[in-house]
């Protein structure tokens, strides 16, 4: 950081480790909010628990730290409620994928119009080291003392898989690329999913910000409305193609609500007609 | 007066038995609605098996001079609609039942010589009209003409209900219609089947509505803008009732994937300014005690609505308890504030659910609406509601510059903002947290003094209790004490059992409990406690807070509400002793 | 049903509506189920709440009807705890997709040697009629009144986008190609998704007999080993392909979990070592 | 005796403190190992923020004469190794405490001058040796010094501890380790630092622990063969222990993807035949309501453990507390009957678990065992365990042809099978069931029935309670009561306030209370409790069952453990009233 931004906090005690992927992603999220030009107070950031889900604490916006796992639900809420607001939820891949699975696929089909960074670091770091959905089959932890078993959970081709309105990939290691990412995914209309690979200098030994280095690369002459390719390149296991796999334009989840139909005022707005009540029901 | 008059009753209760499918709901539909319009006083409840097809279930309808709206053993009329009624029903049918049925679905149950059975052929009467389907209008007809409906308004109900269907098939059920008139009319000129209800005087005012209807309604009126629930018997009727006025009062409903996200919905819904409901059971419920202790700790308001049906586990699905009182209590991890309200009548139902919204974005708690199946279901007529008594109390502040969510005030209560109403930044926080919302570690104080502004919002709640009703004198030697849904039922068992001695105390507020509650009890030299549950949850709720031990219980728990006759005799009983 | 079948249960009054999709489903499990020699008393049925959940109730075998929405781990445990048992965990859409939908995903990532039959109904059965996770966009209901506006969830497209064992689709109303299914699906070495589309015929009014004549047809010529044409013919949209979607052969949650490397006795027989308790602590 | 010599004490409490990440744990291990096998009775507690590097977590060592193991205030021996420790300890710190540091990290805290300050240049120490990390050795080195360790047991500790990173960082560390013993020798012999603590005698056959791993080898000596749980603060230490061990006993251990899939798969485990187990915290277990509803319907065994941490909501996550009492009492709906346990010494923890298992599989009942934060870290040297003592009773039946899994019994029980063992079905139902296991809606009889035989079991339950302990005389006219991971800070408070008039009575089971409660509590003429919640949830349980009602209330609830010296202060206050 450099030159004062208006979502900087004086005064604080980060609880991130140093090295953490985390920092990078906190500064260019200002960068961007900025960049967009977004009002502190026009901006809700949700959250889960877990170190990534701290981030809320270090911006200065509205925020809504809730359950570990529970982001999504919360998040579409607020937005359904007041649309006017930007809604942003920002959680670890153990809170989004694990505890929160269910919400996620299902927010995703809901298609509400916020955006969704996963702090992607393999790995619950909070609770100090076991594995998350997206560890790599064979890591060892302390509970996963043999290696994790299962397969790992590939978080885009389940999106893709869900016909998701915006899917995309970037990696902490990479600032430029991931302000980018972060911007166009806060554009996108509709529920975007912004997977960022994060590494855990503490307790992930095995993906590192050397181990991404070797993996990622950028994808070049990607179609993002071809479902089908954006299938294929979020499939790929050896690599970690960076960039926009896909993007579906479709009316959101507010568009489709009724409420919103016809009229644009967000509904806490609005006063209750207790003659209309009365002509009703009386 | 022959036998099978029915002249001397005050009120007539007519049981339908027959499986899912089979149009029961139909029929008790139009009889209600029908003979409300027609000035009578109906009542209705139902008992129904888990499963949309097949099965026994019964629909009994109550017409009476004077207001009634309990569940009576007593059949006067039993209309059984397939073979398994009879035996499903054997212990409420007595020789004074009048049976009206096809011979072949009641031969094998019962000696037809020795009871007042009516037969008549329905299947084949439907038959000529054109198909089976018309039993269930030749058989609404004959009941609507016992009762000398005005034919006007039966034919207007049927043109409505068929509407969608096309002329031909209204007029098919015009002519089933008339037909049952028909066989009524020789009913009562030939065996002298005569009923003699009085019209209620007040008619025209009335509504017919269900529990379900009733806390829906009172939601509308308490300005519930955002239902988000998944779908449980026996709460659903509930979303289903807001769903369908959606439109007319700009509600968002929707349907979650589960339980979590609904209560997690409903609170970033509440964050953000809305009026927020969930609706469950208490299977559902017990999947967000996370979500409740999370609205305790950010302090931000819900509405909670749990139908309770028997547990554990699935239970019994369709059926009635009154078995988790406990669970609303107590559930969610670590101390903070609820309160819990529990209607006993429907108007209860529309005033006190009117009412949550309020206390709960006051007092920024979660606040629990504690119904059950039978009073879902349970229908009759009211007079409507007093709108100029109720208001819809927001309590949201707009924010200025380095607003402080958590703000230390004198009553625990803090202004509360909302994100994007004001200058000011909300943050909700479910770490323990400072006054601006952040996460803390500062144990000694801070930790400290948001746990007591937590509680010191429930020392405001228990200022602002809602009293419980007393029936009959304050001078009673027996109190009986009743909650929820069980209002109706007790408080006619009183009315047979005059005894001038006996009063009736009845909780629309289980928690916090009024403080006066120790005195009423103190009064009386014998306390009989009537609860819907196997472990009388009720009483130790009260023996907690008040020390007084209630050693008269009076429980049921086999999944079926209580019913009149039961408790008369019950409380006979101990009166006795 | 004409000969008696080992399955079949004496004096059931079934609580189906008569012509639903569920009664095709049993009739063709319990035939299989015989013609793949397995035991009534080496079965467990595992099931959640629904209409389809009820189906254990009328077979004579084992069962465990647990809560809604939580059959899959309910049955990897089962598995886990004695792998000579056949464990087949049997629900609705609603149950498996809605509710159930975390355990899903992670149970295809665990990839336990199980079998789950889901019955497709588009709708919640038992509770009369509400939109379920795979209720097509449009439909109304009592409380979708302005129709569903949520995306149709695909059960196929995130099996395999999570690189499921074995994947496949089937229709109630086609016994033979059903029974085949089920077959394969029970026989195959690993998690087995078997989505059958069935009929409500009480509440839902759109997806019927009909209406899946019309759309379903039967994969030919498709390799089942390739992941990205398995996601391509499991994509589509306007018609249902049936048949076995996609088979990815990999060691099953079992045979990786240290607790069976080498000794295949079920845990549950094996008898605590309380000397070698004193060795290692005291 | 100068001012630094601390030959007059019984036992010293060391505090290291400074940030997460520093290597204060490192050192904790190496002192409490190695003095342990001196022969010192040690004991350590931990308290720790919810991060993982950075901010300020201490740990507290006592060494002690006597056998002590609960926390204290009192600090004899300080050692900061940040700029906030000071800051954070500064209401512990006396003139008495021993400050050991450099100048840099206190001087703008406190005045060097004004307290017993021993400046140790260890960054420059360490630098010297080759690099900062080898101040955690030098700093253990000393302090181990100063307990006159036998050397040999404090390298071989090393050499074990850094094996893996070899053979040159072994001699750096026995390097810094040297140092440190030198720096201690000045320091006894220039500044008269000296110390007298006495070794145990029955040092060869204690075993050192903390609560997590006392939990974890009662479950394994509990015949626990499978465990399924999703990680949680401060719960996870048990599912790590189990899985170090996994191999040594069989153990299949799987991280479940949430709390509900956790419990659900427990349930699927112990259902096929395994002794299975969950571990969580409070919010994780209030997501497991459901389940709990389940295991009590379908009559399974499961054996939950709850590591309590403050709420509501996200809480406190690293901090302790004892405020999920009525949360686990009272979780799930409808009524079942379940067993609450909670170990107040390392020793219950290790037969209350195992134990927990057999009750579980007698009794088809869920059994919770509730500990918190403060016993999951809490570390003391104890006696082996009386492996002669217990044995694994394991329940299940081998069926026969037309076995009813909920065959109606005199108490209850029905003899359990498990799938594919013998001949008969095994029928799990989590709805009203019959004897056979299948669905029912025979309301009057099978309901009736299977409520009550669910409810028999429970008096059964009743038969087999815990008794709690009672320490001091019976003929005591103040009573103390405490319950779970207070038991040492209480036991060791009242040794130091020696009155004889008081006892103290310690419940390692709360639910179902043990029958002789009552009379206990009404033999004393004061009564008090001490716990570590707000509402003192354990005295509306007694009250709810003796009809007692304890006035007097030592609660704490700021995330911390109860020193012994604030319970000394507040329970003389209270007597002398
Ligand atoms: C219901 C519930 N279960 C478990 C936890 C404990 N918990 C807190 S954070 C966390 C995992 C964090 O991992 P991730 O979401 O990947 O975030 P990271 O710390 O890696 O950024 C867990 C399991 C909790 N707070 N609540
Ligand atoms: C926790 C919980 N939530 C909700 C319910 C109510 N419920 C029972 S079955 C069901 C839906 C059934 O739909 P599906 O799984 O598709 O099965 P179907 O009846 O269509 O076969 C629901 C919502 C429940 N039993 N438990
Ligand atoms: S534990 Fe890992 S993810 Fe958390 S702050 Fe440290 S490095 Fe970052
Ligand atoms: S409601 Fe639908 S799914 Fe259920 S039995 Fe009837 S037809 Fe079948
Ligand atoms: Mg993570
Ligand atoms: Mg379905």
């Amino acid at each position: 950081m450099s030159k004062k931004n208006i979502f900087d906090m004086d005064d604080i005690d980060i609880a991130w480790c140093p090295g953490c992927g985390d920092f990078q992603i906190l500064t260019t999220l200002k960068e961007a909010l900025v960049e967009l030009d977004i009002k502190p107070n026009n901006l809700v950031l949700v959250s889960g628990i877990g170190q990534a889900a701290k981030t809320p604490q270090y911006l200065n916006c509205n925020f809504f730290n809730g359950l570990h796992g529970r982001s999504l639900p919360v998040a579409w809420a607020i937005k359904a409620t007041n649309p006017e607001l930007v809604v942003i939820a920002e959680s670890g891949d153990g809170c989004s994928y694990g505890e929160g699975g269910n919400h996620f696929i299902h927010t995703v089909r809901r298609n509400p119009n916020i955006t969704n960074f996963v702090h992607n670091n393999m790995i619950y770091g909070l609770t100090k080291g076991q594995a998350s959905p997206t560890s790599r089959f064979g890591m060892k932890t302390g509970i996963q003392v043999d290696g994790v078993i299962l397969d790992p959970f590939n978080p885009l081709t389940i999106a893709i898989g869900l016909d998701a309105s915006f899917v995309a990939r970037t990696y902490a290691g990479d600032q430029k690329h991931m302000k980018e990412m972060m911007i166009k995914a806060i554009k996108h209309k509709g529920y975007a999913l912004l997977d960022i690979l994060q590494p855990c200098v503490s307790f992930n030994k095995l993906n590192t910000y050397q181990w991404f280095k070797e993996r990622i690369y950028y994808l070049e002459n990607h179609d993002p409305t071809n479902r089908l390719e954006a299938l294929k390149r979020a499939a790929e296991v050896e690599k970690f193609p960076l960039g926009i796999f896909y993007v579906n334009e479709k009316p959101t989840f507010e568009e489709n609500t009724e409420v919103y139909h016809t009229n644009k005022k967000p509904i806490y707005k609005r006063e209750r007609d207790l003659k209309k009540f009365s002509e009703k029901f009386l | 007066m022959n036998s099978f008059s029915l002249e001397d009753k005050e009120d007539i209760s007519i049981v339908l038995c027959g499986a899912a499918g089979q149009g029961i709901q139909t029929v008790e539909q139009f009889l209600t609605h029908v003979l409300q319009e027609d000035g009578y006083n109906v009542a209705a409840t139902k008992e129904y098996m888990s499963r949309v097809r097949g099965g026994t279930n019964s629909t009994e309808i109550r017409i009476s001079s004077k207001r009634v709206s309990a569940f009576v053993d007593r059949i006067d009329i039993f209309i059984p609609l397939n073979k398994t009624a009879i035996a499903r029903q054997r212990k409420r049918i007595t020789k004074d039942t009048i049976i009206i049925s096809e011979s072949e679905l009641i031969k094998d149950e019962i000696d037809i010589s020795k009871y007042k059975v009516i037969e008549i052929p329905w299947t084949e009467l439907a038959q000529e009209i054109g198909s089976k389907v018309y039993l269930n209008t030749i058989a609404a007809g004959l009941i609507a003409e016992l009762f000398q409906l005005d034919q006007e308004i039966g034919k207007k109900y049927l043109r409505n209900r068929f509407a969608s269907k096309g002329e031909e098939i209204i007029q098919k059920n015009f002519e089933a219609f008339n037909k049952g008139c028909e066989i009524a009319d020789t009913l009562i000129s030939e065996k002298g089947l005569k009923i003699a209800i009085k019209k209620s005087s007040k008619k025209d005012k009335e509504l017919l509505y269900n529990g379900a209807s009733a806390v829906g309604m009172g939601a509308i009126a308490g300005g519930c803008n955002f239902i988000c629930s998944y779908p449980m018997s026996p709460s659903t009727g509930v979303l289903v009732f807001l769903a369908k006025h959606a439109h007319d009062f700009d509600i968002l409903v929707e349907q979650a994937e589960d339980e979590i996200a609904a209560i997690n919905a409903g609170l970033g819904a509440a964050y953000a300014g809305a009026r927020a409901m969930v609706t469950t059971s208490g299977g559902g419920f017990a999947l967000m005690g996370e979500g409740l202790s999370l609205s305790g700790i950010i302090e931000t308001p819900i509405v909670i609505h749990v139908a309770q049906r028997p547990g554990p586990g699935t239970g019994l699905p369709t059926r009635t308890e009154q078995g988790d009182l406990e669970l609303v209590l107590y559930a969610g991890h670590g101390d903070f504030p609820r309160i819990i309200l529990a209607p006993g009548s429907l108007q209860d139902a529309f005033y006190i659910t009117q009412k949550a919204f309020n206390l709960a974005d006051k007092f920024q708690v979660p606040v629990i609406i504690l119904t059950d199946q039978y009073f879902m279901d349970l229908y009759y007529n009211i007079p409507p509601p007093d709108i100029s008594k109720i208001s819809i109390e927001k309590h949201i502040t707009k924010t200025e510059k380095g607003y402080k969510r958590y703000k230390y005030t004198e009553n625990g209560i803090s202004p509360r903002g909302i994100p994007g109403y004001g200058e000011g930044l909300v943050r909700a926080d479910s770490d323990e947290h400072t006054e601006d919302g952040f996460i803390t570690e500062d144990l000694d104080v801070t930790r400290v003094k948001m746990v007591e502004k937590r509680l010191k919002k429930f020392d405001e709640v228990k200022k602002n209790v809602i009293p419980p009703d007393l029936l009959g004198t304050d001078k009673y030697k027996t109190l009986i004490i009743g909650w929820g849904s069980t209002f109706t039922a007790i408080k006619e068992a009183l009315d047979i059992i005059a005894d001038k001695e006996i009063s009736f105390l009845h909780f629309k507020q289980v928690y916090p409990l009024h403080q006066k509650t120790k005195e009423f009890l103190e009064k009386a030299e014998k306390v009989i406690i009537i609860e819907n549950n196997v472990t009388s949850q009720f009483s130790k709720l009260i023996k907690l807070y008040t020390g007084f031990e209630i050693k008269n219980k009076i429980l049921k728990f086999n999944g079926m509400p209580f019913s009149v006759e039961e408790l008369v005799e019950k409380i006979k009983k101990i009166e006795e002793v």
